[in-house]
């Protein structure tokens, strides 16, 4: 059953606004299009922060809007972080920190102050008034302030924009435990497609204020229909559980729907869980794989289910296993190479793929 | 003198009906000009004292306009009195049985009068509640104007129950309808005028000056609610 | 003396609270109320301005005589007539003095913003606790000013509270009004005494005021 | 009386200008000026409201007599003594109206912030140029309301403009002083005429103005 | 001879800033480091919107600030892009974009205000107060608004970090073409170091408010103590020439020093001088190399020059040429590879490369 519902038909100022999704109650949905296209709108009407004439919001059942209700902002539990901060000028960062905390009743499930502090590397900043603050700091806070009013339902309106790669590196793992554990729903802004692969489930693609597609991150980004697929940096994502770990070498063996792939790193524990995320420039084909020849630890044989010719390049869909059943992966290399191999769909084929460029960048998890 | 002048003229709040009336007379008289500037005596003074450019200043009592003499603001031998106030006692619609008999019964609502200090129809109400013997009686319940009019104004809006106000300002209204205290309850209210500096070399700030002893002036002035029964002629 | 000093301040301190506690609502609805009366009534929260002082006092004494209608409620309601009482100076001043709390509140609301608010919204604030938490912190040099504007105002006043008041000692008789009287009475180094420790005290009051709203800012660069 | 009006509404424009002309500028120094009598210049501005409005005027004519130091110098000027002349009034009302005009700008000139003004400064724009083309576009609200706010009260006042300008037909009568003397004359009818005619007006300017402010308003929600 | 001194020794509010940099007068240098280390404030200093009082700023021989002198904001021809845009509320998008044009006198050199709407795509905004733009769109206006002021210098604060992959490929190359025409140089703060390797000429690494370490950017990245090629996303840097170009194929051969690498697409002309990035993880070694048995195009014999054991991986450092005298190639292979292929420094082998690995993602240019 869908818990998220979300229906908007009007504008915004002489924005139209078209959304009609259904989103399951938990989970992080990425939202993702060009600048313009209506995120911010999207987020802001869930919130209540703009009132569409003809709406209809619902969460786990709870209406929020619709044709003879309208639930105020402050009386829905909503974690918004704006796309500016927007932080308390008047307050310093522990009081801004403080302000949602207070007023979300006594519930104590939530991340306590501390634990936002040291994730956000906040400690010598809590007494400093936030107009000192640099473009990051800000940002920081404005997520922790959210965290801490332990929301029902998570709106992050791109808010890790102006951080550092090493600072989302430790934020990104920290939300995706954090909606694991408290298990609600995150819409995620942004327009880095690597958080996307990361760390959303569902990928809603806007523009021109509609809702151009939806669905799990994982059959969007191989969607050929999708512009993800056509990009220079389209990238396949595999479920997959750990099913061997190699201390010593720092390996580790994940199985996936058709076949196993050696990674760097140690990205959990055995029988865990975990996501494997491929560039399809990352993955080259070739008639045969000796392992002792070459660096690349994984040659999976796979069948081309499909290939779409995009300029000079191939877009090659293969499906993992001989017959074809397994995992799909997307590889792109040159119509020279697709000719002199003497490809053709329906053909088998190894795919061959480093461990190491299947390594997570945080380093973390995968 | 032919040649029409402009006099300025500063004149007392109280006498500013008198005063036009007077002036439209004297204006058709001699083909003058006048301009009135209507105000309180002491802040007359102060404008006096500091450059104001008046010709002729209409005091409200004697001292002011004496002052201006002493202080070489104005021609002290010209000074005189040019009307003599009456005081009159108003309520706001209870009608007035005896005279002054309203003083005596216990205070009922607010008294009204001038503030003594600023006004000589304020002392002199104050004079007659002591010549009455009632002052006491009646001093929590005074309320005090800027002047006369404000005194008034107290009355009619029926804030106050009873006022001391000119009898300039009642000259319109039935002779039933006030009590006109009698002249020995207090001291004389003698409004004095005095040419001052700048009027000295104008023919027609003389003229207006002995204008305002003719006979001629003093009805229009006694129609207005003055007296003159004790006149001191300047020589 | 003494007794005046004090009914002066407490009529300027009495004043400035009353005006603050409902000038800051009406500049706050006229900030953010979307209705297109709204102007109309900030025109006329305006307009007492433009009567003279003593011109307002005579309409108010008109309109609050006891044999007036409003007159007989208020007087009811207070239980006495509020001309020549201190409580028909405070309505008096608060009346004249409201434009200057009212109109830089406004500003300091409208210079604000909506922003803060939604934050605060999203924050599970309300908003009247919105208003108190955020738009007013936020808006508090306007407070001040506003404050330290009615405030000073109050205390110079004399048209509308000596009209209304009827000068009485102790009850309505305030400095202003004693300053008036000695300038006019002549006595002018008795003026210069009380204008001068009027002057020096409310210069006290305002830049102490001023000086704490700065020493409270934490939002410039904001 | 038509002279009286006219009178009136030349002096008020004129007081508005010149107080919108100097109250501006001042009010962006008090604003932004680093230096620390800045809150000391800022209460003596407000001081003058403290004083009873006769009693402003009746130093104003101390001060600006033609035998005191001041008044040769500004009487040379001006080729005749201040007092008692227009230009007087034109000084009297500047004076005890400048706090109206100067808070609320300075008050909308602080909400701005130094961020706009930064950016100005990155463009190429000097300090007087982002003045003009940045600051007061972005105080309009401000200035609207002090302008506001100064006109209404120098069509209000009568105590400055009274005693300095001594209620000389033609000269220095203007509408307020002549409401005034017909209450006081108990001319009552005459007076409401005058107070209605002058609400009426002022209601139609002041309303005009924050209309006109409103309309202008394209920075709401920025 | 260095064109742009930067020498600053002061604080900021309690915040110590220290640097000294020497850079010249033109081409990009991108700024990069932690939330918080000061880049925002290093920026202002060179704009004179922060005054710190032991600092000597030159550019091309005229002092901006010096002991004795301090040039004031607007009489220093800076573009400055804020971190928070920073519009004139007042003004619409176009008076915006129109406010330093108007002031920079007569110079017709730079872009046109329509080329700047074509540009960014604000033909639509134009006439639109700047409260009602979306985030993406009010930093196209600053973006566009400080190019217009016809600057000497560009001081950019994040000024891409709001927008979408597809804006950023469009605004780069203009403005790689536009320094390289005005020949101005352009301080770039960025988190993303895809843009810097796109981008920039020279790195600066900052942290705590001090100047790390700086210089070319193809040094930096592969300088093995920095940080960067010890980072997952570790990559090298080479420059080359277009030497032939396969329109048919869409490839082109680009030679560098050491070796000729076959990539896809077009990147310029033939003689054209070009940037490779090349992805540590994207680099496989073998013993030998088919190109008729598998999808790589490229496969350059080198020798291996260096190793770093990273945890379980091996940071391997490489030369082009049999003899090793050739660019510097960054590869990173896990230890078990290393090991099995019985990989040792001074060993040769072939570094395995994909040509679709080395296209560009903006498809313009690499
Ligand atoms: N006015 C100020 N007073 C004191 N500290 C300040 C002030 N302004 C900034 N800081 C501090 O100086 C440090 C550097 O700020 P700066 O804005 O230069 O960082 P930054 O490198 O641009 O970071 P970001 O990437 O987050 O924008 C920060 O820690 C900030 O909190
Ligand atoms: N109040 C308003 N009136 C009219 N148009 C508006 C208003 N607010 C936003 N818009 C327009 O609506 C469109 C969508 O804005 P929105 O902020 O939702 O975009 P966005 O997807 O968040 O973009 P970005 O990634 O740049 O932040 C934009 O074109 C914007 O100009
Ligand atoms: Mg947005
Ligand atoms: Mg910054």
């Amino acid at each position: 059953m869908p818990d998220l519902n979300i229906q908007l038909n009007g504008s915004i100022g002489n924005f139209d606004l078209s959304v009609d999704l259904q989103l399951p109650s938990s989970g992080v949905t990425a939202i993702f299009g060009p600048s313009g296209c209506g995120k911010t709108s999207l987020l802001r009407c869930v919130a209540g922060l703009e009132k569409i004439s003809n709406a209809r919001i619902t969460l786990n059942g709870e209406i929020w809007q619709s044709s003879e209700k309208f639930v105020r902002p402050h009386k829905r539990s909503i974690g918004f972080v704006f796309q500016n901060s927007n932080l308390f000028a008047h307050l310093t960062v522990r009081e801004n920190l403080g302000f949602g905390k207070k007023r979300c009743g006594n519930i104590q499930t939530g991340p306590s102050l501390d634990e936002i502090t040291v994730l956000f590397g906040l400690e010598k900043l809590l007494e400093r008034a936030v107009g000192r603050l640099s473009g990051g700091e800000k940002q920081r806070v404005a997520l922790g302030r959210a965290l801490l009013s332990n929301p029902e339902i998570l709106l992050l309106d791109e808010p890790l924009s102006a951080l550092d790669q090493a600072s989302k590196n430790e934020i990104i793992p920290y939300l995706e435990r954090m909606h694991r554990f408290i298990d609600i729903p995150i819409l995620h802004v942004t327009h880095d497609i690597t958080e996307v692969e990361r760390f959303a489930d569902r990928l809603v693609l806007m523009d021109g204020g509609r809702v151009v597609t939806y669905g799990p991150v994982i059959d969007m980004l191989t969607n050929s229909d999708l512009p993800f697929s056509q990009s220079q940096g389209a990238a396949s994502i595999l479920e997959g559980i750990i099913v061997d770990i190699d201390l010593d070498q720092g390996l580790s063996r994940i199985s996936v729907d058709g076949g196993t792939f050696l990674v760097t790193g140690q990205p959990g524990n055995i029988g865990d869980a975990v996501r494997l995320r491929i560039s399809a420039a990352d993955i080259s084909l070739g008639h045969e794989w000796d392992v002792s020849k070459i660096s690349i630890l994984n040659g999976l044989a796979t069948r081309i289910i499909g290939a779409v010719e995009d300029d000079t390049q191939m877009q090659v869909t293969l499906a993992l296993g001989k017959d074809g059943s397994g995992a799909k992966l997307l590889s792109r290399i040159t119509r020279h190479s697709w000719e002199r191999l003497g490809l053709a769909v329906d053909g088998e084929i190894f795919a061959l793929i480093k461990s190491v460029a299947l390594a997570d960048p945080s380093g973390k998890s995968l | 003198s032919a040649r029409a002048e402009t006099l300025k003229i500063a004149v007392a709040a109280n006498f500013t009906n008198a005063a036009r009336g007077l002036g439209a007379q004297f204006e058709a008289d001699t083909g003058h000009n006048l301009l009135f500037s209507f105000g309180s005596t002491g802040k007359l003074f102060a404008q006096i004292k500091y450059g104001a450019p008046f010709d002729i200043f209409l005091s409200a009592d004697m001292e002011r306009a004496t002052k201006t003499g002493n202080e070489r603001l104005g021609l002290p031998e010209t000074q005189m009195t040019y009307a003599v106030g009456r005081l009159a006692l108003v309520t706001n619609g209870a009608k007035l049985q005896d005279g002054g008999e309203i003083l005596i019964r216990p205070p009922e609502g607010k008294l009204a009068l001038a503030n003594p200090k600023l006004a000589p129809y304020g002392a002199a109400a104050r004079d007659v509640l002591k010549w009455l013997g009632v002052f006491e009686q009646w001093m929590p319940f005074l309320v005090t104007g800027n002047s006369v009019a404000q005194a008034y104004q107290f009355v009619i809006t029926g804030n106050a129950s009873v006022g001391f106000v000119a009898l300039s300002q009642l000259h319109d209204k039935p002779r039933n309808s006030y009590w006109l205290v009698p002249k020995n309850y207090h001291q004389p209210i003698r409004q004095d005028a005095i040419l001052l500096n700048a009027g000295e070399n104008s023919g027609a700030a003389r003229n207006f000056m002995k204008f305002l002893g003719s006979s001629a002036a003093r009805k229009i002035i006694a129609r207005h609610g003055y007296d003159f029964d004790v006149i001191k002629q300047a020589n | 003396m003494l007794e005046i000093v004090f009914l002066t301040l407490k009529l300027a301190f009495v004043s400035t609270v009353i005006l603050l506690i409902f000038g800051t609502p009406l500049a706050y609805w006229l900030a953010r109320s979307p209705v297109w009366w709204r102007e109309i009534i900030g025109a006329i929260v305006t307009l007492p301005l433009v009567l003279p002082a003593t011109v307002i006092g005579f309409y108010l004494l008109v309109f609050l005589a006891p044999n007036s209608p409003a007159g007989e409620v208020l007087g009811n309601l207070f239980g006495h007539p509020l001309p020549f009482h201190f409580e028909g100076l405070v309505l008096g001043s608060v009346i004249y003095s409201l434009p200057f709390v009212v109109q830089p509140i406004r500003i300091a609301f409208e210079a604000m913003g909506e922003l803060p608010l939604e934050a605060a919204a999203t924050l599970r604030s309300s908003p009247l606790n919105a208003f108190f938490t955020v738009a007013l912190p936020l808006a508090r040099s306007g407070l001040i000013t506003g404050g330290v504007l009615g405030f000073a105002h109050t205390i110079g006043e004399f048209g509308v509270v000596l009209m209304i008041g009827g000068s009485i000692p102790g009850e309505t008789r305030v400095l202003s009004i004693a300053i008036y009287e000695a300038v006019e009475n002549l006595e002018w180094s008795k003026a210069h005494i009380m204008a001068g420790g009027m002057l020096g005290f409310s210069f006290a009051v305002i830049l102490l005021m001023m000086l704490l709203n700065k020493t409270m800012d934490r939002s410039r660069n904001a």
